[in-house]
C-alpha cells in the first residue's frame, strides 16, 4: 500500500514508469493487455489491406499501401517489444491471439470490397486509431509512451494517404464515387465503435484513467473524431450515413447516432464478417512458419556450438 | 562496354528494358502475396520490403521502357494494359510462391542474377540504364544478401529445413537457365555495350549460387537448367495470365480512371 | 401466388432475377474450378455436368434480367461487365471450394433452397419465370438427389470423413440464413405472386436439411445461421472479387471483341 | 503356336475378339498399354483446357468448353472399361500413371496461354487424335473397337467447336488475330508429334499391325492429317509456321518440315514445359481424394452389412 502510493504519486507528478521499476500487478496486466492487443490489431490490420496489395491499381498506389503494411508490421514489433519489457514473451502474446484469449481491434473483422476502402481504412481507421493513440503519447509507463510516439507519426501520415485514396474517388468517375460512398457507409459505424462502449459501462475505466494508462473518454474520443471527420466527408462530397447528423451551435459539436452496439458485441462475439478469415490467416501463417522458425533456431545453436568449439581450441 | 549505345535498334531496347521491368514488377507482385502471412513478423516486414523495392525497380525500368518507345505509354500503361503474351520476364519470377522455403529459394535464385546484372548495368553506355542500376543496385546487393543468408541458415537449420530447401532448389533449377540463355536482343544489347555478355554474368551467378549452396549444405541439381526457357519472348507458364487478371482488374474494369 | 405479375417494379423484379442468375453463374464458376481436379472420375463428371446446368441456368435467369432492365444488355454483359457491388447472390456460392466435401456440403445446403425455390417458382405469376423454372427444376431436383446422397455416404463413411462432413457442415451454417432474410425486393415478388415467401421455403428447406443431416449422423450446428448476410445486396465478402477478376478479364481486356 | 496361328486367322478374317477368349500375351499386353496410355491421355487431357474454363469469355464458350471436358472424362471411363476388361483394374491403371510407369499423349504438357488455344487445342488437337483414332473403330479388339466407335464421334464435334473458336479468334481484332496465329505457332509441331516418329524408328509396329491394333503407320497418319489441316489454316488466314510448307503437284500431298524430334523425346523424358504440373495436379486430386473414396467405400460396406443383417433376420 505504501508502494502503491508512492506509485500513484509518481505517476501523478508526471513521472514515466520504466520496465524495472516497481508497479502494481493490475498496472502490469492491464498494460499487457492494452498494449498487446494493440500489437496484435497491427498483425491483424495487415490482412485486410493486404487484401488489395495485389490489386492496386497503380505502381505508385501499389508501393505506398506496401510501404504502409510494412509500417503496420513495425508497430506490432515496436509493440510487442513494449509488451516483452512488462515480462510477456511475443510468442506467448501470439498463443493468446490465435487461442483466442487475446483479442485486437474489431474494425479489421470488416471486410474490404473496393479499392476505395484503401481510402476508408486509412482516412477512418487510422483516423479513429490516431484520436486515440494521440493521448498515449503521454502514457505513464514509458516504452509504451515512447512506441506511441513513433506510431502516431507514421499514422498521421497514412491517414493522408487514405483522405487521399478517398478524394480521388470521391473526384472521378460515377462508378468511383459510388465505391467512395459505399465505402464510407459500411465504414462509419464500424470506425464509431473503434472508441469502445460509453465509458458509463467500462467497469476498469476510472482506474485506468487515473493510472494514465486511459486518458480520455471513449466518448469524448469519439465526440473528437465525430467533429473532425464530419467536415472532410463533406469537403469530399460524401454524404455521412446517418440521418441525425447536425452541428449542435451550443455544444459546438456534431450530434450523432450512435453505432449498433448490438453488431458490436457480435462481433467481438466471433460473429462479425471476417473473424473467422483473420484469425485463421493469422493461425495459418503461424503453423505453416514453424519449420522455418525452427530451421533459425537449429542453425543459431549449430553455430553457437561451432563459435564455442573454435574458442575453446 | 564502350561501343555506341545510340546506335542499338530501339525495339530491342524496348524490349530488353521490358525485361528488366517486367522481372521486377513480377517477383514483386509474388513477393506482395505474402503480405500480413509470413511466418515471422520480421519476415512479414522484409517480404513487403523488398516487393516495395521490386515496385520502385519497374516504376524506372518501364518508365524508361516507355520513354523509348515514345508512343507515349507510361510505366502504368506498360504494367497494367499489357497482356501475357507481351510480358518479356523470365518464367522463374511467375511461378507459384509455394511454402516460404521456396518463396526464399526462388528469390536467392533471382538475386544472385539481378545483383550480377546490375552490378554490370552501372557501367551501361547508356547512362539512363546505368543511373537506375545504381539506384537498384544498392537495394538488390540486400536482398541478395538477405535470401542467401535464409537460404545458408535454413539449408544447414533441421532435417525438415533442409530437406524443404533441397526440394526447392529442385523445383526452380531447370527455370534459372533461361535468364542466361542469349536471345538476338540480349545480343544486341551486349554488342551496344548497353548489357553485360549474359555469358559472363552466368559463370558470376554459378560461382555466388555454388557457394552459398555448399555453405547451406544443399547439393546443386544436375538437372538440366535451361528447360524451361520462352519467357523472355512471352511465352509463359500458364500462372501468368493468372497473375495479370488479379493485377490488371481495375484498370482494366474502369478504363480511363484516375487512381 | 395469383396476383398482378405485370405491376411489379421493374427494378425489383430485375434485382430479384439477378439474385437467381448471379447464384447459379457464381457456384457454377466455383464448381467448374475443380474441372480435372476430382478425387474419382466420376466426381469429375457429375461436378462438370452440374457447372454446365447451372451456367444454363445464369443464361436464361440474366438473359430475362435483361429484357426486364430493358437498356439492352444481354445476359454476358450483366455477368461479365459488372463489378462485385452489383452482384446479388448470397455469400455462401462464393465462398472457396475448400476440399470436396466441404464444396458437396455447400452445394448441398444451396440444392435444398434451389430445388424448394424451383418448385415454387413453377407456379410463379410470370410466365416467364415459371418457364425458367420449369427448365432449371429438372436439373436442380437431380443435383440435390446427388449432393444429400453424397452428404449422407460421406457423413455415414469413414470417421475421417464424417469429421470432414461435421467441419464443413459447421463452416457453412452461418451462410445458410441469407438465404431466407427477406428485403424489400424478395417482398415485392412475394406480393406481386412471382416467387414465394421465403419463410415458406425456409421451413421446407429445415425440413429437407435435417432429414438428410440426420441420416448422414451429421449435427446440426447450433450457431446463428443468420450471421453472414448482404450478398443480396451487394455486400460480399472479399472472395467475389477475385472470382471476377478472373472470370471477366477477356471481356474486359478486349472490349467490343467477339468470341 | 496352333492357337497363336488361330488367332490370326480369326484377325485376318476381320473379326472382333472378345474379353473371355483366348488371346497372346503380348496381344493383351500392348493392348493395355495403347488403351491405358489413351484413357489416361484423356483425363490428363482435362487439365490444359480446364486451365480456361473459370476464365472463358461468354457463357456459352463456357458452357461448351464444360461440356467438353465432361465428355473427355467420360472417354476416359469407356476407355478404363475397355481397359478392364483385359484384366487390369482402373486403380491399377491410376498407380502406373501416378508412378511415371505409364504415359499419356506429349501434348498435354504443353501449356494453354491465351483463349486462342481453346481453339487451337479443338481443332490441332482433337483433330490429330480423331486422324489416329478413326481407324481404330476397325481394330481387332471389340471394346476397344466400340469404345473407339463412341469417342470418334464426340471428337468430331471438339474439333468443330475448336475450328469456331479460332475462326472467331482469326476474325476478331487485330489482338484475337494475333493469339489465333501465336497459337498456332506453338501448337502446330506438338500436333505433328503427335502421331509419333516415323515407323522406320518403332519396332513394334509390324506385330501391332498384323494384329490390328495398329492400322496405318505413323507418317501415313501425319500426311494425312496435315493434307487436311493446311487448306483450313489457309481459310482462316492463318499462316502455318513451316518455310517448307509446299504443295506437291505429284504425290498431290502438302510437303512439311519434320517436328523436333530431340524436343519430343525430352518431353517424354518430364523436360517438358508442363510436364511436372499436370503429373502433380493428377497426383494431388488422387490423393485429396483419398479419404473421398475411402468414405464412400466405408459406407458401401456399412449399408451392404445392414441388408444382410436385415435379410438374415
Amino acid at each position: 500500500p505504501e508502494e502503491l502510493a508512492a506509485f500513484q504519486a509518481r505517476i501523478d507528478r508526471g513521472e514515466r514508469i520504466e520496465p524495472k521499476e516497481w508497479m502494481p500487478e493490475g498496472y502490469r496486466k492491464t498494460l499487457i493487455r492494452q498494449i498487446g492487443q494493440h500489437a496484435h490489431s497491427e498483425i491483424v490490420g495487415q490482412l485486410p489491406e493486404g487484401n488489395w496489395v495485389t490489386r492496386a491499381p497503380t505502381l505508385e498506389r501499389k508501393a505506398i499501401l506496401l510501404a504502409k503494411v510494412q509500417d503496420e508490421a513495425g508497430h506490432g514489433l515496436y509493440l510487442y517489444s513494449a509488451c516483452e519489457t512488462l515480462g510477456v514473451s511475443r510468442d506467448e502474446l501470439f498463443e493468446k491471439l490465435h487461442s483466442g484469449a487475446m483479442k485486437y481491434s474489431s474494425i479489421f473483422n470488416y471486410p474490404t470490397l473496393t479499392w476505395a476502402d484503401m481510402g476508408a481504412v486509412g482516412w477512418l481507421v487510422d483516423g479513429a486509431a490516431i484520436m486515440n493513440q494521440v493521448p498515449l503519447q503521454r502514457t505513464s509507463y514509458g516504452p509504451y509512451a515512447r512506441a506511441m510516439i513513433r506510431i502516431c507519426k507514421e499514422e498521421s501520415f497514412h491517414q493522408r494517404q487514405g483522405y487521399s485514396v478517398m478524394m480521388k474517388m470521391a473526384q472521378g468517375t460515377e462508378a468511383q464515387k459510388a465505391m467512395a460512398q459505399d465505402a464510407l457507409n459500411r465504414f462509419w459505424y464500424p470506425a464509431l465503435m473503434m472508441f469502445g462502449p460509453s465509458d458509463a459501462e467500462s467497469v476498469h475505466s476510472e482506474q485506468n484513467m487515473a493510472w494514465k494508462i486511459k486518458i480520455n473518454s471513449n466518448d469524448e474520443l469519439r465526440q473528437r473524431f465525430v467533429n473532425e471527420t464530419v467536415p472532410q466527408a463533406h469537403y469530399l462530397g460524401l454524404t455521412v450515413p446517418d440521418e441525425n447528423l447536425k452541428f449542435n451551435e451550443e455544444t459546438g459539436n456534431w450530434d450523432f447516432s450512435q453505432p449498433d452496439w448490438t453488431e458490436f458485441f457480435e462481433v467481438l462475439k466471433g460473429n462479425g464478417p471476417c473473424n473467422e478469415e483473420r484469425l485463421g490467416a493469422r493461425r495459418k501463417a503461424w503453423d505453416d512458419g514453424e519449420w522455418f522458425r525452427d530451421g533459425l533456431s537449429a542453425y543459431a545453436e549449430k553455430s553457437a556450438a561451432r563459435r564455442a568449439a573454435v574458442a575453446a581450441e | 562496354m564502350a561501343l555506341d549505345a545510340t546506335q542499338v535498334d530501339q525495339k530491342a531496347l524496348f524490349d530488353w528494358l521490358c525485361r528488366m521491368g517486367d522481372n521486377a514488377l513480377i517477383l514483386g507482385h509474388r513477393t506482395s502475396e505474402w503480405c500480413g502471412h509470413g511466418p515471422v513478423l520480421e519476415e512479414d516486414i522484409a517480404l513487403a520490403n523488398t516487393a516495395l523495392d521490386l515496385i520502385g525497380h519497374t516504376q524506372m525500368w518501364l518508365g524508361l521502357a516507355g520513354e523509348v518507345e515514345g508512343a507515349g505509354r507510361t510505366a502504368d500503361n506498360l504494367a497494367y494494359l499489357r497482356d501475357a503474351m507481351q510480358f518479356r520476364n523470365v518464367k522463374l519470377v511467375e511461378l507459384p510462391n509455394g511454402d516460404i522455403g521456396q518463396t526464399i529459394m526462388r528469390e536467392f535464385l533471382f538475386d544472385a542474377f539481378h545483383f550480377e546484372m546490375l552490378t554490370a548495368l552501372v557501367a551501361s553506355a547508356d547512362a539512363r540504364v546505368a543511373e537506375i542500376a545504381a539506384k537498384a543496385l544498392k537495394e538488390v546487393a540486400y536482398q541478395f544478401d538477405r535470401s542467401s543468408d535464409l537460404v545458408v541458415r535454413l539449408g544447414d537449420g533441421t532435417a525438415e529445413s533442409h530437406d524443404r530447401m533441397q526440394a526447392a532448389l529442385e523445383h526452380f533449377w531447370p527455370y534459372t537457365g533461361e535468364m542466361f540463355v542469349a536471345d538476338a536482343v540480349d545480343e544486341a544489347m551486349a554488342q551496344a555495350g548497353i548489357a553485360p555478355a549474359l555469358s559472363e554474368i552466368e559463370s558470376r551467378w554459378d560461382t555466388l549460387v555454388s557457394e552459398t549452396l555448399a555453405e547451406a549444405t544443399l547439393v546443386c541439381p544436375e538437372r538440366r537448367a535451361d528447360v524451361h526457357t520462352g519467357g523472355k519472348q512471352g511465352r509463359h507458364t500458364e500462372h501468368l495470365g493468372y497473375i495479370l487478371a488479379e493485377m490488371q482488374f481495375l484498370q482494366r474494369a474502369y478504363p480511363g480512371a484516375e487512381w
